[in-house]
């Protein structure tokens, strides 16, 4: 098997959950630079996202990893009852980084006046807004990113378009699952096209 | 990573020494029976009641030895991530659970003539009963997960912690104002005090239940690999 | 160390959640407090006031609160994915359970500080020997987060969860809680050697019990 | 009318919702027998046997049962917001306490029943007035879940949820706890004048509490 | 005060969370045909549309209402444990009417084979659109949806926006609250744009 740089790869990866096969024999490679997961709904984006992040156990097969892994699901992930800034703050301390970008992350994706409000009373986009800010605060090699539009308006989601092109710029790797979205294709190297489990890639 | 690795059947010897598996454990249970009511002889104090001996212990010896497999088999899993380990130990727990209930109502029957109840609270009976309890807990465990490794993984990490409980049913009659009977044949010191013919009657017992044990072992964890195959590959 | 600080993080994550919600602790105490008064009520001042009953009162509350406080913890994470976003980072599956104990044992200590006084206000216990009484109930203490945090994480987005939870968490939990309440009740009735050596035992479970969590925990969380 | 009809609906939703973990009932039979066993473990098997006792420890099982169903089915409500969606109908509001409470009476009564004689087998006790007993018990059951639901339909979307409805619940439980446990204690132990006083009280409080309910809890949901 | 025939209105209300003012003396009046709330993330829509559904408390003003309301949030708001035929099954019985509808909206939405399945073991985009078939199930005459395009795949959205303009070409009252997706500004008969909490109508 080849090696990776950096980036994330799943061999052979079959996933099966409650009985039912998710993904079948799934060969992914991402490397540097942006990769767009395409495919209707249920067609098995979250779970391949969810495999490379490791959060998934694979029936067959194995993933490799080089570099840590960033994250974000459908839902933002935040521990309700902490603040924004305290949430990024524990992630940030957790892998071991300094926690000085925090505020001007949060300030940057406009959530710096609610960033000391517990996360369950900000609106679903402030929510969003504030986890996407981790990107900023934790700069990590791998980012993982399921469906981040969902939620934000026309300025965040301008925003959120910079934040990949910088990231992918900078030479991280960047998997992002989306529907719609076609001005991302421009920025992006690679697609993976998911159907009913089976992958194919472009 | 590690793979989960799904064994391509039980092994092809299994099917075949089955039956004689069977046959030698319906054998020694009849030969063990008679012994039991006719050979052994009728104890000084308790008259009859006490052959209920002969199906009491060995069932509940098996039971210890069922949910020590249930908790080796589950490093096992841990270990290698070969789903026949899994099979393994839902086949041992259920057997054991089963045998725990056989012997906890043996046991009532008996504690009525002898004790005058059916049911007491002492450490041996309670902890008993903590233990059946605990391993239905095992099977429920079970029975909610919903996929494959989730709940092997999950089974595994309880069947580990439950066995302590067998060790604490083993030496629970030694805790204060027990009313059950005392170790006495796998006792610390010394050998066993029982008398010679009902101790031979009583091996041959544990004998009879120990294939009994080894057979429906075998049924269940074939059965359980059948099914693993069929899930796996389709 | 890396490890070690990790833990620490989650328990402070943790801790600090708690304290955002003033009454947490408040909640358990009070929680313990309306259980002795409720039994004692029923059961009569007489037999409450037995060493070995009101000690087996106040272990049995503290069970159930502990069980209360791990479920309220994980559901917490469970809200909009947190726990994901803990066990995604790198190391945050072995990082979880020691953290959570640190924090719940913390929690507990001051509950069954709390709890222990109003009990023994309450029912106006005599105590033989504070010292020993203290050794045995903060050992007791120490050995019932690892397991109840195990059956937690087993049960967890199990449909029958709540219910669940006790059931696996209870039936483990029983030699320890004999063990706390023999050791609490020699320690209130001057039996030195008594509490000493089933302060012995409950530490004995404590370290089995967390280092067999530390071990395998990590492979049952996904 | 049409108002029955919605209880209804609610109540059917929730029982299948029960139902489809098939061990719901189970489970929380499996808690109370667990409980049993613990207890007279701790306290001694000669205490645990006492009429007095045997109650006191069933009704306080049941409690708790009472409690951990109820925040189960509200937890699963409050699970991608599906309590705003019932909220949301048109009558919803007025419809969510006396289906729940319905439910929770169904499953209660099942669980006591099954509890209940395994509580008897268990303890091995004698039932003077067998009729008496059940009728206790029913109305007892019956008088549990108005105030649970009450509880925590106040304390929902309060932070310390998990821990608030046991002091809200408890101390409000006290009176019918007490209640049932001597009404339970009289019918056992053969003073039908008792348990028939005891089971008048339990059926007022039920009364009561069901109307409480339905008539402030519409206007507590937001 | 006017009268409203078919639709829901809201009269000077406040609304007040946290003690902070989140909507302030707003009024509005949604009458049949597509009204559209527009506004960055965290002004207030969702309030709006809580407060029009009568699930937040109005600090001042008050709420007017004719006719039944169905109000579909950011989260799709079924009940776990319980399929998406039954969910669906037990709002149309609710409201008094039949069940005959439901199997047909729900294979028409693309969740036909997944129906019986327990709504938590599906995709976010079958759980959304499992909760919009609910339009067609039950067919009520005030429609408020918050983000209703989230996590849907392009069919998903055409069929989103053919079930509205249908809504629309019913006489209904439907009150979208969405970010982007401007093709829905031709179906939109009115707007309302929020901003910190101030509505604007046009
Ligand atoms: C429901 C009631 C009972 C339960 C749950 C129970 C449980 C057990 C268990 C778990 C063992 C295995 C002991 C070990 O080796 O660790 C055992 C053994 C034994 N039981 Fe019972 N028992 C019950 C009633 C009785 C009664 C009524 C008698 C006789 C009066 C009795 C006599 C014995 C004897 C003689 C042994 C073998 C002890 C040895 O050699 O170690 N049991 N019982
Ligand atoms: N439960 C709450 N407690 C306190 N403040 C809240 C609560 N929910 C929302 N808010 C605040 O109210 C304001 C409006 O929230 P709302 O959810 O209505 O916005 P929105 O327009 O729907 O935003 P989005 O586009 O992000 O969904 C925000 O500033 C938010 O922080
Ligand atoms: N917990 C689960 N248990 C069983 N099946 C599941 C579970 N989660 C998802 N599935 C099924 O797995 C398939 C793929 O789901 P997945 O969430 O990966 O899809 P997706 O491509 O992300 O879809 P969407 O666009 O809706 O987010 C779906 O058919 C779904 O029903
Ligand atoms: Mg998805
Ligand atoms: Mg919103």
């Amino acid at each position: 098997m080849r090696t990776v740089q950096s980036g994330a790869s799943l061999h052979d990866a079959t996933v099966v959950l409650d009985d039912r096969v998710i993904l079948r024999a799934v060969n992914v490679v991402v490397g540097p630079g942006l990769t767009l997961v395409r495919g209707p709904n249920g067609s098995g984006k979250t779970t391949l996202l969810r495999a490379l992040a490791g959060l998934v156990p694979l029936a067959r097969g194995d993933r490799r990893l080089a570099g840590d892994v960033l994250y974000i699901g459908h839902r933002p992930m935040l521990l309700r009852g902490l603040s924004a800034r305290e949430n990024l703050e524990f992630f940030a301390r957790f892998r071991g980084g300094d926690t000085r970008a925090i505020d001007g992350a949060l300030r940057a994706w406009g959530v710096g006046e609610d960033m000391d409000r517990p996360v369950e009373r900000l609106s679903a986009g402030e929510r969003r807004r504030a986890s996407l800010a981790r990107v900023e605060a934790e700069r990590v090699q791998v980012l993982l990113l399921d469906e981040p539009f969902a939620d934000l308006d026309e300025a965040g989601a301008v925003r959120l378009r910079q934040t990949i092109a910088r990231a992918r710029d900078d030479g991280r790797s960047v998997v992002v699952a989306t529907h719609a979205h076609p001005e991302l294709d421009d920025l992006a190297k690679a697609w993976i096209a998911l159907d009913d489990g089976d992958a194919t890639a472009a | 990573m590690t793979d989960t690795t799904i064994s391509r059947g039980t092994p092809y010897w299994m099917p075949r020494i089955r039956p004689w598996l069977g046959i030698a454990a319906a054998a020694s249970f009849v030969v063990a029976s008679v012994m039991a009511l006719f050979w052994a002889p009728t104890d000084a104090v308790q008259g009859n009641v006490y052959r209920i001996l002969y199906v009491h212990v060995p069932l509940a010896w098996l039971a210890y030895l069922a949910f020590v497999v249930v908790f080796l088999a589950s490093i096992g899993w841990l270990w290698t991530r070969n789903a026949v380990f899994d099979a393994i130990a839902v086949a041992s727990a259920e057997i054991g659970v089963l045998f725990t209930g056989l012997f906890l109502v043996a046991g009532s029957i008996w504690a009525k003539p002898t004790w005058g109840v059916w049911w007491t609270w002492e450490p041996r009976l309670v902890t008993t009963a903590v233990m059946f309890v605990m391993y239905v807990g095992y099977l429920l465990l079970r029975g909610l997960s919903t996929d494959f490794s989730r709940r092997a993984t999950r089974a595994a990490v309880f069947g580990i912690i439950a066995v302590i409980d067998v060790p604490i049913v083993h030496l629970s009659v030694l805790w204060a104002n027990s009313l059950h009977q005392l170790p006495t044949v796998l006792r610390a010191a010394g050998s066993p005090a029982l008398d010679s013919s009902m101790l031979l009657t009583l091996m041959v017992s544990l004998f009879a239940y120990t294939l009994i044990y080894a057979y429906f072992m075998s049924a269940r964890v074939s059965l359980e690999v059948a099914r693993q195959v069929r899930l796996w590959t389709t | 160390m890396i490890a070690l600080y990790r833990i620490a993080l989650v328990a402070a994550r943790e801790l600090r959640a708690e304290r955002r919600q003033p009454d947490g602790v408040v909640a358990a105490v009070t929680f313990i407090a309306v259980l002795v008064l409720l039994e004692s009520l029923v059961v009569g001042p007489q037999i409450a006031r037995d060493a070995d009953v009101a000690s087996a009162l106040f272990w049995l509350a503290l069970a159930f609160a502990t069980i209360l406080a791990t479920m309220r913890s994980f559901d917490r994470e469970l809200e909009d994915d947190a726990l994901e976003g803990l066990v995604a980072l790198p190391g945050g599956r072995d990082a979880l359970f020691g953290g959570k104990v640190l924090a719940l044992a913390m929690v507990l200590v001051l509950v069954a500080t709390v709890g222990g006084i109003l009990s023994l206000v309450l029912l106006d216990l005599p105590v033989a020997l504070p010292v020993h009484l203290i050794v045995v109930v903060l050992l007791g203490v120490l050995a019932l987060p690892p397991i109840v945090i195990v059956d937690v994480v087993l049960a967890l987005r199990l449909r029958a969860r709540a219910a669940l939870v006790p059931i696996l968490a209870l039936p483990v939990l029983v030699p320890q809680l004999v063990a706390a309440t023999r050791g609490t009740s020699a320690a209130l009735s001057g039996d030195a050697v008594g509490a000493l050596s089933w302060a012995g035992l409950l530490f004995a479970f404590s370290v089995v019990y967390t280092v067999i969590g530390l071990t395998i925990v990590p492979a049952a969380i996904e």
